[in-house]
């Protein structure tokens, strides 16, 4: 039960804190490039816009136009639930097993995916093969730094990892560990369509992954669809954070624990947003057929991260 | 009949046998070779004769005039019987020289492997047991070399003829009621054969077994 | 019992020889499927009455009463099925009779001479059959039939000989096979050695393994069909049959190794002939004709595996062989009557233009390439089983390879003749005879072989006895 | 139903299917005979049940011609556990074919001998998983074969490609059997007996049972369709009437995986022991080059066969890295990687079923199996769009579907191996994970692809625009939906109950260290919990206050409809400009470039007038099976040149058959000289 609540909590702590990210995270590039900005508080703004602007649904579309981003949505919302942000607690039957994160992300993936294609548009086929080449690239890299972490803690479960980490400061700071997480980071970026993979800024339509699946959905519909892509990356970003700094997520409803875990969490989003946001501003797109090597690069780290936890452990 | 004038007739008449079938690889007329047949059958009757009257052996003698009859004078009459009534044919093998060299090498060879089936037998019948395998062999070469379809015959027949030799010199002939079996075999083959020259003449317009190659993969 | 050693024997003889006199009456063309009839009954009583019968120079035991029976059963089957698509003009049918006495006289004649007689007087037979159409073709495959089938078969003569030779050293020669396998004899070795190796290899000229097969697919292909399904079905195992006797001599006196080493050669070479034979064929005769020649191959090691599995293998698939072997000739004969040629690239779509010939073609070639449940596949594993129990894995190994080369080009063309769109019209429609009989007549032996080569493989009950019987007679005592 | 009385419901039931198949009427005839072969699969799947539960094990002997005590002993079944499992499977899978095949069977498929073949090809299938000696199981192994060539002709045989097919498929099958034959004879007769259980209890080591393990496995892995014996399923497949292809994908290949789990833990464990990287790579790159391969091409039967060969691969990795562990002591994460391994033959046979089926029904809507020309069947086919959308979660291994629960299984294996007191274990399976994952993320876009080119977007083709409908007053026509539902439903209901699944898979292999959990998940002791139950409430809970929103802005924002998609504008596109698969794996072919070689060919013919400007661009790319160009090609090609070569023996020269003859005398008289 004290579980459960405290995975509300999260979900709950999560959802408010996204946009607030995804504002400092525009509003730090903006400044970093001489501009003013629209402020940390727009994106709120912008959900609050485009519920209440009305959806349309184009010629040739299905129920995908509808569902997809609603998939999208509840998968993020449950991916949200199931990596540890604020708590380490998780509910008893329900594995947060990074196996299954990984596959819940993938639904949203898919619904994306499926949304690029579903009006035949030749804009929404070309996110959508992009996205899915993407995707499946990443994919070795994503599980073999999910392999390349549980070894030491002999546990794909996130949160035993993060407890595991947390306790022993060494393990952190192995080899093997930081080549892990910097696979990660890599991974992270190019699932969230940040730069250098994805810019989610353009608009010009033949270099858009993301924003060209997307380009049929209006009002309600993009509200889900950004919402839901923002959440992935609170929760990949948070999920990186807190493997990095494995410190201050709460494991009970101590009121005292919760507020610092709340604050950790924020401050080490928000930095770790920042940071990526003032990189991107020095960084550019790079080709699409140029992605792959980046993606074999990370995998590269992350098998090296495997084999030096087994040889040097 | 005293053991050594057996021997002598035996070995002559082994010699003749060989001789006609070394010379049937040099002569190319299909003629010759007919009538060489009959020198040899009759050298078969010798020895067969030879044979019987050493041992006294009624039944061989009886044997040795079948042999006569038929292989020095049926199968002969069969293979020189034409639809003109004269055979008059040359027959385009390997060159007479490499013929014979093909027999000499053959002869040979049939010594080398004859020589243990002999099992220390040191009479002559068994002594000219290699010249039975050679006329065999020999009769197979004529038959590989000859393109005429009655060359090729003579060496069957020539084959048998090696056969028979050795069947009298190991075991003085089979049991009667088999030699005439496979007497009245051969020759029968030889009649069909010849029956089936006469039908190659008129489907393919000669008797060269050259000609017979339409049925291939 | 006696009479039933000399009815196979006698009555086709003298049926044969009243149709040769006779020919033109309307009942001969009936006379041969009697005369099969008569064979089969009589290989079907002395099978069941299991004790060896016995009489002047012929002697029937286990296996030459299973021979007997499979003769007899090929027999009607290629006669039945050839009455209605062949007529061989009288002279024809006395042959088949002399043909199929000589057959019975081989399997059941005690002595190795008149076995011999018999078998070259099946060449003798068979030569006019061969030559029946009178075309050059014809013509072509009698010759080289008689000529390479005689030689053959006189190099077996002259093992004959040596053996009875080698009996001299004892002091009384003979060629009687009892005598010669019962042990109570002395042969020289030497002699018999070589006698039996070449009776060994004059026999296989017979049976068509190679490397002295080249007469049987001209023979085969050019051959009415009624008779190409007996020489593919029976003469074959008959020859094989009396390898099977002189195996038997050369175990009782100088071993067996000899023999079965001179087996395995010749089956592993027929395989790879049959199968790089197959490939590229373009004559569906010849390609039958092509898969007896892989047929005795497998019998070649099925008895030169040298154990008992073996030859009990072996001895079953004479009989699915043979029955299969007869009813695709059949068909064969009829689809050549209606398409007028026997290229395989003239015959397409046989399943639909002619469903009645299509589907035993096909199911025939499914018998013939070991497909369960006919009798052929597990004969087939068996012999593999007895190649590896003999320590031959090597000719397990490659006899497999050459099965499956074998299989691309038999499966490529038959599936390239049946299934499909027909291409071309009906040369000239069947030619049927005058009286032409009913359908049913037509297609019972055909579909009654087939189903035979199936159902045979699960009776148990009648077939495990007779084949342990006919394995024990024909083996090689130890 | 004891496994004997089910075994001989099956024999009993083909009979009446064959039966039924050449008296009914025409017009009933798919029913009659079709219902009869349902009751094969139903009686298989009793079968199968028996077979897992019974102890001691029923055994039915059927006696042969040949005589016993000599080496071949009398046909035996008798279904063993691990047997049943895959009586189970095959049943199951037939039963659903076979009633979709009611409503779809047409032309050739629906003749006599179609439904005659279908039902003996159940037959073959059901008698190699409760074979229980050599022979049987070589029966059955032939029965399928050629029941299952002769379904492959029975569709279209009139086109040369289906012959091509066929002769494929045909000789490939034939490899196997002859490797599996000789293979068996090499055990068989180092056993001295037929008999599995004896040929255990032999445990036959040595060069003969390498020799018998390396036959066996390449006669498993044809038939299993492992790279790089493979080829026949590319072609045989999409020619194949889909049910009978959902069959053969389905059931028949799974028989492979059977053969290979026997192989080496009951037939061989010793011999295989070493051979464990030989097995786990076979697996492995199955699954990488069938994943790649199905990505790149736009036949979508063609797409789902060489999923097969990437499912199948997956099992025979789960198979190869329990042997592995099993090497290293690690017996209890090797039970979990077999575990996976059955998992993953279960959820493969139901999702598959479901895909070829789909399939099935597009191509009798369209008469198209291009993804090229498809597109936008959701709107007339919302049946097969959800079965098949369902089963592509499944195949894409998406929670919760049966194909997540064994992917995760097989992950857990392989993540809780311990590599650090082993070289090979450490170097082997991060490489196994890592191309695992490349093989699950290119599923993913696979099926993605595949669901999204043929159901949504507008059609590509005046077929796909204009569709048959999805029910027709053909009788049985509402058969093949519900035989797509059942499949759903069960791939569906495979992934909720993993945990009793593979309980019950875990006691098959002798084995408890797999519990359910308490919601009917899977627990593996000490390694993790996946309960599917538990995600689906969090799931349900998070989507609640998500569906309570979106209830109140319906009412608020109504929804517009316009005409027009963007287009850099709002240009009325035309279904030309629309993406196709071909141009959706197009980047696939880049980035595997290496692996794929693609032939490409860039034409482009100027005006008249102007050479600058270009008048038309054509452009072709085709990428064929390298494997097959590379290695079978010339094999072929070798073949006819060998054939050619060989009729010189044949030419009609009788002096060179006397000289063959002589030959042999000569030969046969040294050898008798010799002492």
């Amino acid at each position: 039960m004290i579980a459960t609540l405290l995975v509300v909590l999260q979900v709950v702590v999560a959802t408010a804190i996204t946009p607030l990210l995804i504002g400092v995270m525009r509003q730090v590039r903006a400044r970093l490039e001489g501009r003013i900005g629209s402020g940390v508080l727009q994106p709120y703004r912008d959900v609050r816009k485009l519920l209440a602007k009305e959806p349309l649904r184009a010629e040739g579309s299905s129920i995908i136009l509808v569902a997809a981003p609603l998939v999208l949505l509840v998968s993020s919302l449950l991916v949200v639930a199931l990596v540890p942000l604020v708590t380490t607690a998780n509910i008893p039957a329900v594995p947060n097993d990074l196996f299954v994160v990984v596959s819940i992300l993938l639904i949203g993936t898919v619904a994306l995916a499926l949304l690029g294609l579903d009006a035949g548009t030749a804009f929404g086929g070309m996110g959508s093969s992009r996205h899915m080449m993407i995707a499946a690239l990443v994919e070795p890299t994503v599980l073999m730094s999910v392999y390349a972490l549980s070894i030491p803690v002999g546990s794909s479960t996130l949160s035993k990892i993060v407890v595991a980490r947390g306790a022993d400061v060494t393990r952190v700071v192995t080899p093997a560990g930081l080549l892990a997480v910097v696979a990660l980071v890599v991974v992270v970026l190019a699932e969230t369509g940040r730069l250098p993979v994805d810019n989610p800024s353009t608009h010009l339509e033949l270099t858009m992954i993301h924003e060209s699946m997307i380009l049929e959905s209006a009002g309600r519909d993009l509200a889900w669809l950004e919402v839901g892509s923002w959440l992935r990356l609170t929760a990949l970003l948070g999920l990186v954070v807190n493997l990095a700094l494995p410190w201050g997520l709460a494991d009970s409803m101590q009121p005292l624990a919760l507020l610092v875990a709340v604050v950790t969490l924020g401050v080490k989003l928000l930095v770790a947003g920042g940071v990526i946001a003032a990189a991107e501003v020095f960084m550019a797109k790079v080709r699409l057929f140029k992605v792959p090597e980046l993606l074999a690069g990370s995998f590269v780290l992350a098998f090296l991260a495997v084999t030096a936890s087994y040889l040097a452990g | 009949m005293n053991a050594s004038l057996t021997s002598s007739i035996v070995t002559t008449a082994v010699g003749v046998l060989l001789l006609t079938a070394v010379l049937q690889t040099w002569r190319r007329s299909t003629a010759a070779s007919v009538r060489l047949l009959v020198v040899q059958g009759l050298a078969l009757a010798g020895l067969v004769a030879a044979l019987g009257a050493s041992r006294g052996d009624a039944q061989l003698l009886l044997v040795a005039g079948l042999v006569a009859l038929v292989k020095a004078g049926l199968l002969p009459w069969a293979l020189g019987r034409t639809a003109t009534g004269r055979l008059v044919e040359r027959d385009s093998g390997v060159r007479p020289a490499l013929g014979l060299l093909g027999a000499a090498v053959l002869t040979m060879f049939a010594y080398a492997v004859s020589d243990p089936l002999r099992g220390g037998d040191q009479s002559a019948a068994a002594r000219a047991l290699p010249a039975g395998v050679a006329l065999v062999l020999i009769g197979f070469w004529i038959l590989l070399t000859r393109h005429s379809a009655v060359s090729q015959l003579v060496g069957f027949v020539v084959l048998d003829n090696g056969i028979a030799m050795v069947a009298f010199l190991t075991s003085d002939g089979l049991p009667l009621t088999v030699e005439l079996g496979a007497t009245l075999d051969v020759l029968l083959v030889v009649v069909i054969l010849r029956a089936l020259t006469t039908r190659m003449r008129d489907t393919h317009g000669g008797t060269s077994v050259d000609d017979l190659t339409e049925l291939r993969d | 019992m006696t009479v039933l050693l000399w009815l196979p024997v006698l009555v086709p003889a003298v049926l044969g020889a009243l149709v040769a006199w006779r020919h033109s009456d309307a009942y001969a063309r009936y006379v041969p499927l009697a005369v099969a009839l008569v064979i089969l009954t009589c290989g079907v009583v002395l099978v069941a009455a299991g004790t060896i019968v016995t009489s002047s120079v012929l002697r029937a035991d286990a296996g030459a009463s299973y021979v007997l029976l499979c003769i007899g059963a090929v027999a009607v089957v290629a006669l039945w099925g050839g009455l209605s698509s062949t007529s061989l003009g009288g002279r024809g049918e006395s042959l088949i009779c002399a043909f199929l006495a000589a057959m019975s006289l081989a399997v059941l004649s005690d002595n190795l001479g008149v076995m011999w007689v018999a078998i070259e007087a099946t060449t003798i037979a068979t030569a006019f059959l061969v030559g029946h159409a009178g075309t050059r073709g014809a013509t072509e495959a009698a010759w080289k039939y008689v000529v390479l089938g005689s030689v053959g078969v006189a190099i077996a003569f002259l093992g004959v000989v040596l053996v009875y030779a080698s009996g001299r050293a004892g002091g009384s020669p003979t060629l009687s096979w009892v005598a010669l396998t019962s042990g109570n004899l002395t042969l020289s070795p030497h002699l018999a050695r070589a006698g039996v190796a070449l009776a060994v290899l004059g026999f296989a000229t017979k049976a068509g393994l190679a490397p002295m097969h080249s007469w049987l697919p001209d023979a085969h292909s050019q051959a009415p069909a009624p008779v190409s399904g007996l020489m593919s079905g029976v003469l074959l195992s008959v020859a094989m049959y009396a390898i099977l006797r002189v195996q038997a001599v050369g175990g009782a006196h100088i071993g067996v190794g000899l023999v079965h080493g001179l087996l395995i050669a010749f089956g592993l070479l027929s395989l790879a002939v049959a199968a790089f034979l197959t490939l590229t064929q373009r004559d569906y005769k010849r390609l039958l004709a092509y898969s007896s020649i892989e047929h005795m191959g497998i019998i070649a090691l099925g008895v030169g595996s040298g154990t008992t599995l073996g030859l009990t293998a072996a001895l079953l698939h004479m009989l699915g062989h043979g029955v299969v072997k007869a009813a695709m000739f059949v068909v064969a004969g009829r689809v050549l009557n209606v398409t007028g040629s026997s290229r395989i690239a003239d015959v397409t779509g046989l399943l639909k233009r002619r469903p009645d010939l299509g589907w035993p073609f096909l199911v025939g070639s499914a018998a013939l390439l070991g497909f369960p449940p006919f009798v052929t596949f597990f004969t087939e594993v068996a012999i593999l089983v007895a190649l590896t129990q003999a320590g031959l894995w090597w000719a397990a190994g490659g006899a497999a390879l050459l099965l499956l080369v074998t299989f691309v080009g038999i499966a490529r063309q038959v599936l390239g003749m049946t299934v499909g769109a027909p291409g071309t019209q009906d040369h000239a429609g069947d030619h049927s005879l005058v009286d032409d009989p009913p359908r049913w007549f037509r297609t019972a032996p055909v579909a009654i072989a087939l189903a035979s080569g199936a159902v045979v493989s699960f009776l148990a009950l009648v077939f495990v006895p007779v084949l342990g019987a006919a394995a024990a007679a024909l083996g090689v005592a130890r | 139903m004891t496994a004997v009385g089910g075994l001989v419901t099956v024999l009993t039931l083909t009979a009446l299917a064959i039966l039924l198949a050449f008296a009914a009427p025409p017009r009933y005839r798919s029913v009659a005979s079709g219902g009869a072969s349902m009751g094969i699969g139903i009686a298989g799947v009793f079968t199968g049940i028996a077979g897992i539960t019974s102890v001691p094990q029923a055994v039915l002997v059927v006696p042969i011609a040949i005589p016993g005590g000599l080496g071949i002993d009398p046909l035996l079944l008798s279904p063993t556990p691990l047997g049943g499992v895959f009586c189970v499977v095959v049943g199951a899978v037939g039963a659903i074919a076979a009633l979709y095949g009611i409503g779809y069977a047409h032309g050739p498929a629906a003749s006599r001998t179609g439904w005659s073949a279908f039902a003996v090809f159940l037959l073959g299938m059901l008698i190699v998983a409760s074979a229980g000696d050599v022979v049987s199981f070589l029966l059955g192994w032939e029965t399928m074969a050629i029941a299952s060539t002769v379904l492959l002709l029975a569709d279209h045989a009139e086109r040369p490609a289906v012959r091509t097919a066929a002769v494929w498929y045909a000789v490939m099958t034939h490899l196997s059997f002859l490797s599996l034959a000789t293979g068996f004879a090499l055990v068989a007769s180092k056993a001295h007996s037929t008999t599995f259980t004896q040929i255990s209890a032999a445990q036959i080591t040595g060069p003969t049972g390498i020799a018998a393990f390396l036959l066996l496995l390449i006669g498993f892995a044809t038939k299993a369709g492992l790279v790089p014996l493979h080829v026949w399923l590319p072609r045989a497949h999409p020619e194949a009437p889909s049910h009978v292809s959902a069959v053969m994908s389905a059931a028949m290949v799974k028989l492979g995986v059977y053969g290979i789990i026997l192989l080496v833990g009951s037939w061989l464990p010793q011999v295989a022991r070493p051979f464990a990287i030989l097995v786990l790579a076979l697996g492995v790159l199955s699954g990488a080059y069938g994943i790649l391969q199905a990505s790149i091409t736009s036949d979508l039967k063609r797409l789902l066969a060489y999923s097969t060969t990437e499912n199948v691969g997956l099992a025979v990795t789960a198979v190869g890295v329990g042997m592995l562990l099993s090497n290293a002591g690690q017996d209890a994460v090797a039970t979990i990687a077999l575990v996976a391994a059955l998992l993953l033959v279960v959820s493969h046979a139901a999702f598959k079923t479901v895909l070829f089926l789909g399939a099935g029904t597009i191509l009798h809507a369209t008469g198209e199996r291009d993804l090229d020309r498809l597109g936008g069947l959701i709107r007339s086919h919302p049946v097969t769009t959800w079965t098949f959308g369902i089963a592509a979660m499944g195949a894409a291994a998406l929670p919760v579907t049966s194909g997540f629960a064994a992917e995760w299984t097989l992950l857990q294996a392989l993540v809780h191996g311990d590599g650090r007191a082993n070289t090979t274990l450490a170097l082997a399976l991060p490489v196994t994970l890592g191309l695992m994952a490349l093989t699950i993320g290119l599923g993913l876009l696979t099926f993605v692809k595949a669901f999204g080119m043929a159901f949504l977007a507008r059609p590509r083709s005046e077929a796909a625009a204009t569709p048959a409908p999805e029910f027709t007053s053909k009788p049985g026509s509402a058969a093949m939906g519900v035989a797509q539902a059942i499949g759903a439903l069960s791939v569906l209901a495979l992934g909720l109950a993993v945990g009793p699944l593979a309980t019950a898979f875990s006691s098959v292999l002798g084995y408890s260290g797999i519990i359910t959990s308490e919601l009917g998940g899977l627990r593996l002791v000490t390694i993790g919990v996946l309960d599917p139950y538990a995600l689906g409430l969090v799931a349900v809970g998070l989507a609640v206050p998500v569906a309570l929103l979106v209830l109140v802005l319906r009412r608020r924002v109504p929804r517009r409809e316009t005409d027009l998609a963007w287009g850099c504008g709002g240009v009325r596109t035309s279904p030309r400009m629309e993406y196709t698969a071909t141009s959706y794996a197009e980047p696939l072919v880049r980035v595997f470039g290496e692996a794929l070689r693609p032939t490409r060919s860039l034409e482009v013919s100027h005006h008249a007038e102007d050479h600058v400007l270009e008048h038309r661009v054509a452009f072709a790319q085709e990428v064929s099976d390298i494997v097959e160009d590379r290695w079978y090609a010339p094999a072929a090609v070798w073949l006819r040149v060998a054939g050619d070569q060989a009729r010189r023996v044949q030419n009609g020269s009788i002096h060179r058959y006397l000289a063959f003859s002589f030959a042999a005398l000569v030969l046969v008289l040294v050898v008798v000289t010799l002492p």
